[in-house]
């Protein structure tokens, strides 16, 4: 029981995971890459039109992925800052900042995409239909978060109060979610929905999984990445930083 | 594959512009993200590096400098 | 019945100090020294419960802060950097008010016998706003006049007093610790406090 | 424990008149806002009508964000704040107290005023009646969950842009609800269901924000 403790609290230390994810990243790469390639393939070379709206919905095949991570970025986020808050991790609160950048930029996605398919849709690019707005709503609550951390400059506070909103931003999205969408039937009853094709066929349905899985891998890559750099940054006065930036060569002068 | 033609492809029913806009911002974007990711990193790795150098030498000159004092 | 052991206490990159161990019984007081910047302010505000030391413990009675919560708090005074006053109510209000949120029962006339204590006799009607900086500070250590928690954390309490408000003010110390209270002072300068014994700890 | 929450609010109410210069030029905010849109829009009563829940909701709205910064930045600065902090009793229930004596000078004053500036946008009697009442019960919410992010945003770079950013977004479903009752009621429609889930927001607002909110104080004050 101890020692699984220990466990855990050895690969939540930064020095522990920097090394760990730096081996893991072109994996995620890799996986990315072929889910993705493996997505498109199907989505934009295999499946058939869609007869009511035409080859524009092919724009399903990156909308919905993106709105997808979008929404589960601010879960995994909201996770993560969490467990920082309620168990100390050093590592959750950088992970929850390294993944703020990337669920923005894919509730950007979400709505750029969503514009394109509004136009020739609905002939207008913005509608206010629930899912767009939510999602727009979504989009400022993750500049909030990182314009919060962002003009903090003790990192462990901004983490704290970072995770605080992140979770009462968790807490409110189904209240959101469910608000605009009262709102909306009320106001208008948009007549096609962006995901309610009338058949989704089964090689749409694959398209969309591998597309979302390839974002996904790519989220976690990207996110790795950010994490490492914060890492840096953080600890540079620690000495494992020090060692790792070492140049080769330089480890036998240093003592 | 479902296409006849590339020009067909590209043309997405008269929708080309949409889709291929969608593709390509989120192509772009997706891109410049860890292109940007790595450059930043280069560049704090530089910075620390720089930084780690001149404290180094700090040190080495305290220790010359000491005998004498 | 008051024990740190080990405290650390980390700003930013810096370290402030680290290995810091004291103990303090009833009776007795701990006058923390230190130059400006040396964290005894931040040592003030750990042993407080406000923020949390990076590394070590504070236990009250044997057991940690943290965990005692609101016990612990029922029974410490704390008089901060700032005065903790409001400029818009006068000394009077301030002090009625505060004694409110501590939970603590304290009538008007001992209100007023406070401040008339401290040398505020006069004054209790006038907006704080406009009183002196030293005035203010008499305000704000009117409270430990019918104090009678058994730990006081005071920091820098002597700060823009005059001669015969230290001289005060150290009386009132004395006398709570003669009760068998405990107290922590953060100073500059030495105030010969007569009763109990003074323990002292710097900090570099 | 009901002693403590009627302590912190007669001491914030008393603070707040004796310092009553601040709770006016809210109130004008709120009048000004209000007025501006027929300048903007035109006079026709048809669509004052129509404009008027949102707009005197969004103009409620941004007058209580205006008087958000200061709910706790005062006592910050003075030291009060680390006093609550340690008072012998739990820190939600104080800011409980802050964000009800809050309501009681920001919130309840836009409510009697709403239905004056209501007649203004030609509202009929029973939509005024709605516009005060899912004022009445909807800016209880707003002082809550604003106080998240005034705590939040304690002693931080440019506060009070960041605090609207933060909490605006945590404010739509109050808005949604509170002038989707005044439109349905200016419809003709009923505008129960509005106001009962209006009603639960405040519930939550109230009793659920100020833990989140101590916690970020207690973060702030470390």
């Amino acid at each position: 029981m101890g020692n699984k403790l220990i466990n855990i609290y050895r690969f939540a230390s930064p020095q522990a995971f920097y090394p760990l994810a730096g081996k893991m990243i072109p994996w995620f790469w890799t996986l990315a890459a072929i889910f993705g390639i493996a997505g498109l393939y199907i989505g934009f070379l295999v499946a058939p039109t869609d007869a009511q709206q035409g080859e524009g919905y092919r724009i399903i095949f990156l909308h919905v992925p993106a709105s997808w991570l979008s929404m589960f970025i601010y879960l995994v986020m909201a996770f993560w800052a969490g467990l920082g808050l309620g168990f100390n991790f050093r590592l959750s609160g950088m992970m929850a900042s390294a993944l703020a950048p990337t669920g923005a930029l894919f509730a950007f996605l979400s709505l750029w995409t969503g514009a394109l398919w509004g136009k020739p849709m609905w002939g207008t690019w913005w509608v206010w239909d629930a899912r767009l707005t939510s999602e727009l709503i979504l989009l400022f609550l993750y500049v909030g978060f990182i314009a919060l951390q962002s003009s903090i400059d003790d990192p462990r506070r901004a983490d704290k109060a970072g995770a605080i909103l992140a979770l009462v931003g968790v807490v409110n999205i189904p209240i959101i979610y469910f608000s605009v969408k009262w709102w909306n039937t009320l106001h208008q009853g948009s007549s096609v929905s962006l995901t309610k094709s009338p058949s989704m066929a089964v090689t749409m349905l694959w398209g969309m999984l591998l597309c979302a899985l390839g974002c996904w891998m790519y989220s976690i890559a990207v996110a790795l990445m950010r994490v490492r750099s914060i890492m840096l940054e953080r600890e540079r006065h620690t000495d494992w930083v020090r060692a790792e930036l070492a140049e080769p060569g330089e480890h036998a002068g240093q003592e | 594959m479902y296409w006849n033609s590339f020009s067909e492809f590209m043309a997405m029913g008269n929708h080309g512009v949409y889709v291929w806009g969608s593709v390509g911002v989120m192509a772009i974007l997706m891109l410049l993200e860890p292109v940007l990711l790595i450059q930043s990193r280069k560049n704090l790795i530089a910075r620390l590096k720089r930084q780690f150098r001149a404290e180094r030498s700090d040190a080495n000159t305290d220790r010359k400098t000491s005998p004498q004092r | 019945m008051l024990e740190a052991s080990n405290i650390e206490c980390v700003r930013g990159e810096r370290t402030l100090f680290s290995h810091v161990d004291f103990r303090l019984d009833g009776g007795e007081l701990l006058d923390l020294q230190g130059g400006n910047g040396s964290g005894k302010t931040s040592l003030l505000r750990m042993i407080c419960g406000l923020s949390a030391p990076a590394n070590g413990e504070i236990r009250w009675r044997g057991e940690l802060i943290g965990k005692l919560g609101e016990d612990y708090r029922r029974e410490l005074c704390f008089l901060g950097h700032h005065n903790a006053i409001k400029e818009e109510l006068t000394p009077l209000e301030n002090l009625l008010a505060s004694a409110k949120l501590a939970d603590e029962i304290l009538d008007a006339g001992e209100a007023l016998d406070a401040l008339e204590i401290v040398g505020l006799a006069g004054r209790e009607d006038l907006a704080c706003r406009y009183l002196s900086q030293g005035q203010k500070r008499r305000v704000a250590l009117a409270r430990l006049v019918n104090e009678r928690r058994a730990l006081w954390l005071l920091d820098e309490p002597y700060v823009a007093l005059d001669a015969a408000a230290v001289e005060l003010i150290a009386g009132l110390i004395g006398a709570h610790l003669q009760r068998g209270g405990l107290a922590v002072l953060t100073t500059h300068q030495t105030v010969n406090i007569v009763a109990g014994s003074v323990r002292q700890l710097r900090l570099n | 424990m009901l002693n403590l929450i009627r302590a912190i609010i007669s001491r914030d109410l008393r603070l707040a008149l004796r310092r009553r210069a601040d709770l006016v030029s809210a109130l004008f905010f709120f009048i000004i806002v209000v007025s501006l849109f027929p300048l903007g829009v035109g006079p026709e009563p048809e669509l004052l009508r129509k404009l008027a829940p949102g707009v005197l909701w969004v103009a409620a709205l941004l007058a209580t964000l205006l008087s958000l910064p200061r709910l706790f930045a005062d006592d910050h600065r003075d030291g009060t704040l680390e006093q609550l902090a340690l008072a012998p009793q739990p820190l939600g229930l104080i800011v409980l107290g802050k964000v009800l004596a809050h309501w009681l000078v920001s919130g309840l004053p836009l409510t009697l005023l709403a239905p004056v500036l209501g007649i203004q946008f030609d509202l009929s009697g029973e939509a005024l009646w709605v516009l005060a009442f899912s004022l009445l019960i909807g800016t209880p919410a707003l002082s809550g969950i604003g106080a998240i992010g005034a705590a939040l945003t304690l002693g931080v770079r440019g506060g009070g842009v960041l605090l609207s950013l933060l909490v605006l977004p945590l404010y739509i479903p109050v808005l949604i609800f509170g002038a989707g009752a005044v439109d349905a009621a200016v419809i003709g429609l009923g505008a129960q269901a509005h106001l009962s889930l209006l009603g639960a927001m405040m519930l939550g607002g109230v009793f659920f924000a100020p833990w989140p909110t101590a916690a970020a104080l207690r973060i702030a004050l470390e």
